[in-house]
């Protein structure tokens, strides 16, 4: 394990940890940036540029503005104070749902055999074979994504879309 | 090119004059916001409390009172001539036809004469004065409207060769007291003569640049055609006067009706508009121009010879009979009237100064509902205000 | 690695060889350091003075637009009087922001505050590592070198957001809300106006995309993509979207000094503020390159004969050009309205991108057609690109016009 | 248009409780005026404004006019019999008599429809007090509305019925009318160095002046 | 067409750019220090005192403090103080002369007023414009002796002007001595005649003081035609 796979994943595990932690809303969401970041460099890390550069462009890029436009929109009342647990039967509630979540997650990942061993440098494809393997045996998969994509952007212009009177506007 | 708006936008509603009354929780509150006195295109020391809906104006009230000097105060202290000199520090972009304007009231109400040559001398420099009036107007709406001072400066360049036409003459560029009661204080010098009319000559190449290059404009276009729209009968009622009135096609020009001091012995034109939107405003102020330039050829030809000033009027000690006038004449901004009572002292008893400007910004906040902040300020600026004339 | 030094005319080898001499001098594990330390610090230098060059020269041409003569008296300090045509201007100015004092505003969140101006530049500065300067003077050889270049490009939204609110100021946020939409509105025609020349070239390298455009016909037409129908269109949605992402000209709306002060940047003083002023540029100076490369060939010569004039001095040509008609573009327009600038992003580049589009994929099928059959195709081509423009301008356009005016008869 | 007489016997006739005089303008340019009383001020505005023959559309000017209480002395020659018994002498007798003063707002009327000349309207308040009204004319014609917020600023008059009568110039909290004829000048003046009159000496009182060398 | 508009902006200041190097009417800076545009004639800035020879600037002062340039200034900025004594002036007729004349410069707004009534021809206006001063009080407020300029500088300032006034004044002198003469000729002639009525009564010559009606100079203040305006038509 060397030096470098250490440091992303304290750079993308901390970040986050310290996200959940911090009350400020903007600063957490910003360390999450720095959380998506990290998992960047992972894949740079890892040899794959362009799925490094598309997660830069997409998650620091995009989805960053998103969630803090979110954060933004709605009120934010000052008075934040933590949630404390009111009802012991809440909390207990609360650790089964998490318990289990986590239990899944665990089992599968053990679940899956992972070929450890380091068996030779990965295979380093470029570009236009990414290309092709998308538009070949992947194009249905890409072709779905890209449906839900619209769907969603069409669903989120109709929310936005305050329905106004339609009022003529004499344009000469 | 760019759009009529009012389609709708991701930013909160930008359709016309229709504000949401309705109270929704999908919208934050209000945006209080006060533009001005220090701000960068409010004409001077001119403030805005402006109420903002996201980008959209819901209320707009102007202030006013930061150049007051109370020049009408200062003026019944003074002796008639003694107000000369600072009713060029009232609209000091027009100075020769404020100046005209209180020499007009003043022998209406002391019942002077005046000479031919004056008379013609106060038209052209009267039109003179309409022509750099408007030329600054054209200039700073465009440099609201965004552009980084470009067409400002080429309408300065023109602007400085009339003023320093005015300087040859009556010794300053811009506060020139050169009228007195009765005609006019210095008699322009045959070099003068010709270097004015050969600048007015050349003037409409320039006006023909200006407008190649802006009223075209797509951009233009968008950000002034529908924006800030005045309703002909709104503004009779709300007492707006000059080009923004004609704007909205109200054919009321002083020059006409009034018919005072040689106009009538002009042929020219009034230019009507028919949207009353910003984009007419500076169209007529264009066209206004080009009228101009008209009338200052023909008081170049018929310019006769003769004293310059009525050798009964006298300079010192001079007391109208008591009594009461109000004379006003079509400055470049509106109706500009002086309302002077006297009481057959030197002073005078009563000494107002009706403002174009002040009155022009009636309905202000009429014009400026529904539209954004950035469409406020090129309102403004189309109504042409400049501050010494609106809080005297 | 970048290529070693090979054939070609002296000055063209030259940063080459001096490169690799100087990383001789290093012992061989830090020799990859050394090579890409050089490789920085000659970007930094060229383009931190190219910078300092820019400002002055926006100052004098914008000056020379407007009938005046541009800043010309600063000289050296040391020799009084000395007026070297302005040309230390730059120079005195990045003293005066140095010396400025930097005030924060109380109410800041002062550690956003202080970062905001430092990702700024972080990020305009990345993205000159994948533009080929010379034949073989590429920072790095990136096999998926655009999308890197819009990676690094989008990053800078997050820095505005974060000026704008870290600043506590009512004018700052309502202006980086402009900022955001703006330059949101304007990734996607920018990235839809740069596929088809990927689509035509067929590799995502900005080196091979440069290498592509080489070769001339009859000696004298270059092959550059601006001198194709779907190219030279590319290349004008790219210049619009270009000015609109990097904040300048008709789309200067955040710092709209009529409206709201300085935008985003009203509380910044001082160094900071220097900052932001310096990544606008090297973001233009960046996009300008980026246009070079795509549409303008990159590092290649106009004309077979003036091969001996090495190929950064074409690269730096056409850069300075593309900068000059941004400066241009600036002295004249007008500003466009928040909501007519995001309608024109989506009502009408990003239709008239895609239409680009197909037009490029028409012009890759048809590659193979020759002699009366070419004619066709241009024809085809330009009616692609010249149609949907004029049905789609008017329908922006409003049927609005420059209107006549009746005089009035009484 | 109809000459002002004829149009103060309409008025007359058409408003038989108003108290209409003609107020004659002794200078060359012989513009006379109405003097309205106040109830039924607004009504005859309103009809000056709609009469089809006047169609008074457009309030050009709207001035406020400050007349101070006067000291009108009056010399009557009175014969005062002489108690000899000879001719009675003639003695002039001086009565001074103070007539009250009061404040006064006069509108310029022009029609742009029928494109004729001024019909000035003057309307006058009681007294002098600070609680004068008078009413508003903002209603009828919109263009009253910054200047009567002017002349209640700088003279007092308060219009009743105006929208939004607040100070037009001077600061909210300013006290006085400052164009009011005895109107007194608040004396916090810094020291101005004008070499002569009232306002030097004024203000030596408060500071002490740098001495200036002739 | 869709961006016409913006081209035809592109193409006037381009047009604009490359006139600003040959076409003089597209380049309009002028670099003040080193070049400065020509003053026209009639300019007028602060006010002057007309001296008639630079060697003794106070004692050949035109002025004679009848103060009528104080009252009719609008900004009052004027200060005068009369003088006990008199002293000739210009057409030997003795005249009272300003011990103390202080223009406040930092008031003055240079309407060019005090020059145009002033009977005597003595204010005028200047054409210096570059007076910043780093004293509010003292360095503003200009004295008798600041104020002072000799009527060649005038000459040089306003040309038509001083040589119109110089026209007037000599004329005005003129008349003086002729009215000097005949009176003195009158006054012989009487004498005479008194000498041949009573040839014993010592004919006790006046000591003939020139007669008060020698010049016009102090016309009743309002009364005479305004005279600066008929300039050169």
């Amino acid at each position: 394990m060397n030096l470098a796979l250490i440091l992303i994943s304290v750079l993308i595990l901390g970040s986050a940890a310290v996200a959940l932690a911090l009350r400020n809303l903007i600063h957490s969401a910003l360390l999450f940036v720095g959380c998506w970041a990290g998992i960047a460099a992972f894949y740079l890390w890892a040899g794959a540029e362009f799925v490094a550069f598309a997660q830069v462009l997409i998650y620091v890029g995009a989805v960053s503005m998103v969630v803090l436009f979110a954060v933004l929109l709605t009120r934010q009342s000052d008075a934040a104070e933590p949630m404390n647990p009111d009802s012991f039967s809440r909390f207990m509630r609360a650790l089964v749902a998490g318990g289990g979540v986590a239990g899944i997650l665990v089992g599968a990942i053990l679940g899956t055999p992972m070929d450890v061993s380091t068996a030779g440098p990965a295979p380093t494809l470029t570009v236009k074979e990414i290309g092709g393997q998308l538009m070949g045996p992947h194009a249905a998969a890409l072709l779905i994504v890209g449906l839900l994509l619209t769907v969603a952007l069409l669903g989120a212009v109709v929310i936005a879309a305050v329905d106004r009177p339609e009022k003529s506007e004499d344009a000469s | 090119m760019i759009g009529t708006g009012s389609a709708p936008s991701p930013f909160g509603q930008l359709s016309g004059p229709t504000v949401r009354k309705v109270k929704d929780p999908f919208h934050g509150d209000l945006l209080e916001v006060s533009m001005g006195p220090q701000h960068p295109s409010t004409h001077g020391v001119f403030r805005m409390d402006v109420t903002l809906d996201g980008e959209v104006i819901v209320k707009l009230k102007p202030v006013f009172g930061y150049l007051h000097r109370n020049h009408e105060k200062i003026a019944e202290n003074t002796s008639y001539l003694g107000s000369m000199p600072y009713t060029d520090r009232l609209d000091y972009l027009s100075s020769m036809s404020t100046n005209w304007a209180y020499a007009l009231a003043v022998e209406k109400l002391a019942g002077l004469t005046v000479p031919d040559r004056a008379q013609y001398l106060r038209i052209i420099l009267a039109e003179l004065t309409r022509l750099v009036n408007h030329v600054c107007l054209v200039g700073f709406l465009f440099n609201d409207l965004g552009t980084s001072f470009t067409p400002l400066l080429y309408a300065f360049r023109e602007r400085e060769k009339i003023i320093d036409l005015f300087e040859a003459l009556s010794g300053s560029r811009m506060m020139c007291n050169y009228q007195r009661f009765g005609g006019c204080r210095v008699d322009p010098t045959p070099e003068w003569l010709a270097a004015a009319s050969r600048l007015v000559d050349n003037f409409p190449s320039f006006l023909d640049e200006y407008e190649s290059m802006l009223t075209g404009n797509e951009i233009m276009l968008a950000r002034t055609q529908g924006v800030g729209r005045l309703d002909p009968k709104h503004a009779i009622n709300a007492g707006i006067t000059g080009p923004v009135l004609r704007a909205s096609g109200v054919n009321y020009d002083l020059r006409k009706v009034d018919g005072y001091g040689f106009y009538p012995r002009f042929d020219f034109r009034i230019p009507l508009g028919d949207h009353g939107d910003t984009y007419d405003r500076y169209m007529m102020r264009i066209l206004e121009m080009r009228e101009s330039v008209k009338i200052l050829q023909q008081a170049f030809r018929e310019l006769p010879a003769g004293p310059i000033m009525d050798p009964k009027a006298k300079l010192r000690g001079f007391r109208p009979k008591p009594g009461e006038a109000y004379g006003r004449l079509e400055s470049p901004k509106g109706e500009l009237g002086f309302y002077l009572l006297s009481d057959g002292s030197p002073n005078p008893y009563r000494y107002r100064v009706r403002p174009p400007s002040l009155i022009n910004l009636t309905l202000l906040e009429e014009m400026c509902l529904g539209h954004t902040v950035a469409d406020a300020v090129v309102i403004l600026g189309s109504i042409d205000i400049v501050l010494g004339e609106v809080d005297r | 690695m970048s290529v070693t030094a090979e054939a070609g005319t002296f000055l063209e080898r030259a940063p080459l060889v001096l490169r690799d001499a100087v990383v001789q001098w290093f012992p061989a594990p830090l020799q990859w350091l050394a090579h890409h330390l050089i490789t920085i610090v000659a970007i930094l230098a060229v383009f931190g003075v190219f910078f300092a060059f820019t400002t002055v020269a926006e100052r004098k041409l914008l000056g020379r637009l407007q009938n005046r003569l541009g800043p010309n008296r600063a000289g050296l300090p040391w020799i009084k009087g000395s007026k070297l045509f302005g040309l230390t201007q730059p120079f005195a100015d990045a003293v005066k922001a140095l010396t400025k004092e930097d005030i924060v505003p109380a109410a800041a969140d002062k550690l956003l505050h202080f970062l905001a101006p430092v990702l700024v530049v972080a990020f305009s500065l990345m993205t000159f590592a994948v533009l080929p300067f010379g034949r073989n003077l590429i920072p790095v050889e990136l096999d998926a070198a655009l999308l890197y270049f819009f990676a690094a490009g989008s990053a800078t939204e997050l820095a505005i957001f974060m000026a704008g609110w870290a600043s506590r100021n009512k004018y700052s946020l309502l202006a980086a809300m402009r900022a955001l939409a703006q330059v949101i509105s304007y990734e996607l025609p920018l990235m839809l106006s740069v596929v088809p020349v990927v689509l035509v070239v067929g590799s995502l390298s900005t080196s091979e995309i440069a290498l592509a455009q080489g070769g001339w016909t009859f000696g004298f037409l270059p092959h550059w993509h601006v001198f194709t129908p779907w190219g030279f269109f590319g290349f004008l949605l790219f210049l619009v979207a270009a000015l609109a992402e990097s904040n300048r000209a008709p789309f200067d709306l955040p710092e709209a000094e009529s409206e709201l002060i300085a935008g985003h940047l009203t509380e910044y003083s001082g160094f900071k503020y220097a900052l932001f002023f310096m990544a606008e540029y090297f973001g233009l100076t960046a996009l300008s390159g980026l246009g070079v490369t795509l549409f303008l060939g990159g590092w290649q010569a106009p004309f077979a004969f003036l091969e001996f004039i090495p190929s950064y001095a074409w690269f730096m040509l056409k850069l300075i050009g593309m900068i000059g008609f941004f400066i241009w573009a600036r002295g004249t327009l007008l500003r466009l309205r928040i909501d007519q600038l995001t309608r024109l992003a989506w009502q009408f580049m990003v239709p008239l991108a895609l239409i680009n589009l197909g037009n490029a994929a028409f012009w890759a099928l048809t590659s193979g057609w020759s002699g009366p059959l070419q004619f066709v195709r241009w024809g085809v081509s330009i009616a692609l690109v010249v149609g949907p423009f004029i049905l789609l301008g008017r329908g922006l356009n409003g049927g609005r016009g420059p209107r006549t005016y009746r005089y009035a008869t009484s | 248009m109809e000459s002002l007489e004829q149009i103060r016997d309409r008025l007359l006739a058409r408003f038989p409780g108003a108290s209409i005089t003609l107020v004659t303008n002794p200078g060359p340019a012989a513009e006379h005026s109405l003097l309205l009383s106040a109830e039924h001020a607004r009504k005859i505005a309103m009809f000056l404004r709609d009469d089809a023959a006047l169609q008074l559309d457009y309030c050009s000017n709207a001035t406020g006019i400050d007349w101070p209480d006067k000291e009108v002395v009056e010399t009557k020659k009175v014969a005062v019999p002489d108690p000899a018994g000879g001719p009675d002498k003639v003695v002039e007798e001086k009565t001074t008599r103070l007539e009250p003063g009061y404040l006064e707002s006069v509108y310029h009327l022009y029609s742009m429809a029928l494109r004729h000349g001024p019909v000035v309207i003057r309307m006058r308040t009681v007294n002098r007090s600070n609680r004068v009204t008078l009413p508003s004319l903002t209603p009828v014609w919109r263009s009253c509305d910054f200047q009567e917020r002017e002349i209640y600023d700088l003279y007092g008059i308060v219009f009743d019925g105006h929208p939004d009568l607040r100070r037009l110039l001077m600061w909210d909290e300013f006290k006085d009318h400052p164009m009011r004829k005895d109107y007194v000048e608040p004396d916090d003046f810094e020291w101005e160095p004008t070499p002569h009159g009232a306002v030097l000496d004024r203000a030596k009182t408060h500071y002490p002046a740098p001495e200036v060398k002739p | 067409m869709l961006g016409s508009g913006i081209l035809k902006g592109l193409a006037v200041t381009a047009k604009n750019f490359v006139g600003s190097y040959h076409d003089p009417a597209r380049m309009v800076t002028v670099q003040y220090p080193e070049e400065r545009s020509k003053l026209p004639e009639n300019y007028r800035s602060f006010p002057l005192l007309v001296c008639e020879d630079a060697a003794d600037p106070m004692g050949t002062l035109r002025c004679v403090a009848c103060q009528i340039c104080e009252k009719e200034c609008p900004p009052q900025c004027i200060y005068i103080e009369k003088s006990k004594d008199k002293k000739p002036d210009a057409t030997g007729k003795p005249q009272l002369y300003p011990t103390v004349f202080a223009i406040d410069t930092s008031v003055c707004m240079g309407c060019g007023i005090c020059a145009e009534v002033c009977p005597f021809d003595s204010i005028k206006m200047d054409q210096v414009f570059e007076v910043a001063a780093t004293d509010r009080f003292t360095e503003l407020l200009l004295n008798r002796e600041q104020l002072a300029k000799p009527n060649s500088y005038y000459h040089s300032i306003h040309p038509t002007e001083a040589a119109e006034v110089d026209a007037r004044l000599a004329a005005a002198r003129l008349a003086a001595e002729e009215k000097a003469k005949a009176a003195a000729a009158a006054a012989a002639a009487k004498a005479a005649a008194a000498a041949t009525a009573k040839p014993a009564a010592p004919a006790q010559p006046p000591s003939a003081p020139p007669t008060a009606s020698a010049s016009s100079t102090a016309p009743a203040p309002g009364a005479e035609a305004p005279k600066s305006y008929s300039r050169v038509s």
